[in-house]
């Protein structure tokens, strides 16, 4: 009767023990992060840190067309982009212009990109055979008009670069 | 809903968790039935975040529904993606180069990573830990970054595409991927030190919820859920993919079935996966990453299915095609949806409390239920 | 089991299933009559034990709705997929949820989507649209002029 | 009384649990006082605090009066709703407990009130087991019990009560939270045994004198 009660007793102060000391084993990591929160955490300064935050370059945030300086673009209009495109964010409105020896070819007049449909799925990168369109690495997107989301991309004026078909 | 709260008891508390609840990590609406304290029934309201994504499908072609698969578990959306893939592999009997099959394994085991991480610091914070949380996202922003790096997002990847992968990894990925692997390896003891051995999760956690081995057949269930219940259900071992069946990996099994397996099992997991990397990421063959592809997919009319395991459990696409650019009819057996069919049975008698931890280590992701 | 051995095991189970040729997995088609009773052979038969339903849908074929339910067996390793043919203006089917419990949500799901009524389900309510919903979404002549854009 | 005004289910549940906690935990808090009190001998607090001139009663007072400190704050975390023992708020399962109705002025002085408890409870632990406003001394260390003494009493009183806030703090970092049953078990099964155990070691304590 007696070693029972002593086994009892024993096995009730192993059990507390054990807890507590399982619960300061916890507290023993959260201290050891609480005194050195400036080694350890990770904390991106979000809006303070935009003119050193850096994107990495594969970062999809949405599709640009790349000018060069004569202002010329590589988008032929094949519309590649936009049947490869799931929601329809791509629309290529074309027109006929004539070539220096007088016939007519077709070429974009207005490359319509509706941010707002868009996924950034890549698929229209993928897509375009003259590599015309890449993706940017912004990610700020939000705006107070919603119209202000549906984007030209072709600058004014701007021509299809030599050479490519 | 008015008929129900007629029907239940007097005595009986009708209290709905969600549509927005802490708890529920996503917009699932549960009606549960409490006496006192206790659960009696718990019924599921599915649908607020329903988009209808296999009748999207149909109209979508077979590059571009992979996109949309991302969007369903987005914590496994390459593996998801990689099932799509699979699939219209499988059906147009495209061979994928070596190298993009080694790729994609080890993006799918960091996903499985990833999804754990968060799974792990989520379900902590169930159960009222504030610390697990930050530090399993700690970890998890390097896979994120790596990601980023390579896949070019950090969440919805859209890597995948039928033939291979979309384009090569990045040249620092090897080096930073064994940096993570290095990291997380004395990590994960502090995952043991903060909540595994501490008193009052083991009291938390052990002979709750328990899911017998016939019950967790019956209702479907699938992934570390399942297989803490010791159903062996592992996609990767019985009906290997890829580069699985080279790789050596063991199942994670447990028999308790109980809310403590299911955590334990997980855990187990993260050290496989590393394990899998870890075997992968040196003897990435030099080569093509793409098999060559028509511009537009056509599939032989017949039907197919693939089955993939995510982090959650096996996903499964079922593709009826008719022969056109897009699937006729297309479903996605989702692990989420089947494992949260067992949650009223494993929950009734527990106290309410226990509800929110078992819902934790069923590792629900609403809009991969949804859909 | 392999596939002819499935074949001639179903066979003798049944003898009004017809088998489909091609495919990954065996593929058959049953009657809907009395679908209840070759769901509970294919359950609990010894050689058989489909225990596991890993995927139950609908396919909408425009004259008719199939059924499609996708078994297999935790200790055989071996699968089938069990197909039955319903009339598309009243599809009606016996609920398999007694057997296998995880097919309560996936026919609760395909009855409001497809508008399949199964019989003897305890719970046959909508679990993803609202009570109010009209129409079945999934079936291929549905059309929503409010919700639906057509790209 | 709050939750269940407001009317809502999850409050009504925070409220109930509030209340068994409460009752249950104020019973381990009391017994731990009441060895305070046996060794003191009053139930003044400055007698108490005199009492602790030579040393504060957590260092005089050998284990039973380290075990009723830590009784203690237990106790006082369960009272006071902090986590673990924060049931009454779960926010995983109740959203906000008994003030989740309630937003603006009201929700600040349920926040504030809460706080208020905390520096309460925390300022009596202070009081009666780290020596209230008395200074740090060592034994016989002249010197060092010279510096310590010139340390403002008001500095050394708030700084024992942070301490013991911080701790407070550091268990709602740390711990998962218990559940209702466990919370009663722990109560009536653990503390209270240990608690009165407690108090007859520490009657034969003061009465043999074995304290210092």
């Amino acid at each position: 009767m007696l070693a029972l009660l002593k086994m009892f007793i024993k096995e009730y102060i192993k059990d507390v023990w054990g807890a507590i000391s399982s619960l300061l084993k916890g507290m023993k990591l959260t201290g050891y992060y609480f005194m050195h929160h400036n080694k350890e955490a990770i904390t991106e300064q979000y809006p303070d840190n935009r003119k050193t935050l850096k994107m990495a370059d594969r970062f999809r945030g949405e599709v640009v067309m790349p000018h060069d300086e004569n202002n010329e673009h590589a988008c032929t209009g094949c519309t590649a982009c936009e049947l490869a495109c799931p929601n329809g964010t791509i629309k290529i409105i074309t027109k006929m212009e004539p070539t220096p020896e007088g016939k007519k070819k077709k070429a974009i007049d207005t490359f319509v990109y509706r941010l707002e449909l868009c996924t950034m799925c890549n698929l229209c990168i993928e897509a375009c055979p003259t590599d015309a369109i890449k993706m940017d690495q912004t990610f700020e997107h939000s705006v107070f008009d919603r119209r202000l989301l549906t984007k030209k991309l072709n600058k004014p004026e701007s021509k299809v670069r030599e050479g490519i078909e | 809903m008015f008929e129900e709260v007629a029907s239940t008891e007097q005595g009986d508390l009708v209290i709905n968790i969600g549509p927005q609840h802490p708890a529920t990590h996503g917009v699932l609406h549960l009606v549960i039935t409490l006496n006192g304290e206790t659960v009696k029934k718990v019924e599921p309201h599915l649908g607020y975040i329903h988009r209808s994504i296999e009748k999207m499908c149909e109209s979508l072609s077979y590059r571009q529904f992979i996109y949309v698969t991302s969007r369903m578990d987005y914590l496994s959306s390459h593996i998801n993606n990689h099932g799509c893939a699979m699939l219209v592999e499988k059906a147009l009997q495209i061979e994928i180069p070596s190298r993009a099959q080694y790729i994609r394994v080890i993006m799918d085991e960091l996903t499985r990573l990833a999804s754990h991480q968060l799974w792990w610091g989520a379900m902590a914070m169930d159960i009222g830990a504030l610390t697990p949380f930050f530090l399993a996202f700690r970890e998890r922003e390097m896979i994120t970054d790596i990601m980023e790096e390579t896949c070019g997002a950090r969440l919805t990847m859209n890597y995948m595409v039928p033939g291979g992968i979309m384009y090569d990894i990045h040249p620092d990925f090897c080096k930073k991927v064994k940096e993570f692997i290095k990291h997380f390896r004395s990590k994960i003891d502090e995952y043991d030190e903060l909540l595994t051995g501490n008193i009052i999760f083991q009291n938390r956690m052990k002979g709750i919820g328990i899911l017998s081995k016939e019950d967790a057949i019956s209702y479907g269930c699938s992934g570390p859920t399942a297989r803490a219940s010791g159903v062996s259900c592992d996609v990767r071992k019985i009906y290997p993919y890829e580069i699985y069946d080279q790789l050596k990996f063991d199942e994670v099994l447990a028999t308790e079935g109980d809310s403590f397996a299911r955590y334990q099992v997980r855990l187990v997991e993260m050290h496989q996966s590393m394990n899998i990397i870890e075997q992968l990421i040196d003897n990435i063959p030099e080569g093509e990453i793409q098999a060559k592809t028509k511009a537009v997919l056509k599939l032989p009319k017949g039907e197919f299915y693939t089955r993939i395991e995510t982090a959650r459990g096996e996903f499964g696409i079922y593709i009826v095609s008719e022969g056109g650019t897009t699937p006729y009819r297309i479903k996605f057996r989702s692990p989420g949806f089947s494992n949260l069919s067992a949650l009223d049975h494993i929950v009734r008698g527990h106290k309410i409390g226990d509800m929110v931890a078992i819902m934790g280590t069923l590792d629900l992701v609403i809009p991969d239920i949804d859909r | 089991m392999t596939r002819e051995e499935l074949q001639a095991a179903l066979t003798e189970l049944q003898s009004s299933l017809t088998f489909e040729e091609g495919g990954e997995w065996l593929n058959i088609n049953a009657p809907a009559e009395n679908f209840h009773e070759l769901a509970l052979k294919l359950r609990h038969t010894s050689g058989l034990y489909f225990d596991y339903l890993f995927c139950q849908t609908c396919v909408d074929w425009k004259t008719h709705l199939t059924m499609v339910y996708h078994l297999t067996s935790m200790t055989h390793r071996h699968n089938i997929v069990v197909k039955i043919k319903l009339d598309r203006n009243n599809p009606e089917v016996t609920t398999v949820c007694d057997i296998w419990r995880t097919a309560e949500f996936h026919e609760r799901e395909v009855y409001e989507l497809f508008g399949v009524n199964f019989l003897n389900h305890p719970d046959l309510r909508k679990l993803i649209l609202p009570d109010d919903w009209i129409g079945y979404p999934l079936r291929k002549d549905y059309d929503d002029p409010v919700n639906m854009i057509k790209l | 009384m709050a939750g269940w005004a407001s009317n809502n289910k999850y409050s009504l549940l925070g409220a109930m649990r509030s209340g068994a906690q409460i009752v249950s935990y104020e019973l381990s808090a009391g017994l731990s006082i009441i060895t305070i009190v046996i060794l003191t001998g009053s139930l003044q607090v400055s007698e108490i605090i005199a009492a602790q001139q030579t040393g504060w009663w957590i260092f005089k007072g050998h284990i039973p009066v380290l075990i009723s400190f830590v009784i203690f704050i237990i106790a006082v975390t369960a009272e006071t709703n902090r986590a673990p023992f924060d049931l009454a708020e779960a926010e995983s399962e109740l959203t906000a407990g008994f003030h989740t109705e309630y937003s603006g002025m009201k929700f600040a002085l349920f926040f504030l009130a809460e706080y208020v408890n905390i520096f309460v409870v925390c300022a009596i632990g202070a009081t009666l087991f780290l020596g209230g406003w008395m200074p740090f001394h060592i034994g016989s260390w002249e010197s060092f019990n010279h510096i310590m003494d010139y340390i403002p009493s008001s500095v050394w009183f708030f700084g024992k009560t942070f301490f013991l806030i911080f701790v407070i703090m550091w268990f709602r970092w740390t711990f998962p939270r218990l559940r209702i049953d466990q919370l009663l078990n722990l109560e009536w099964k653990y503390l209270l045994p240990i608690c009165m155990f407690n108090l007859i070691l520490v009657t034969l304590m003061a009465i043999m004198c074995w304290h210092f």
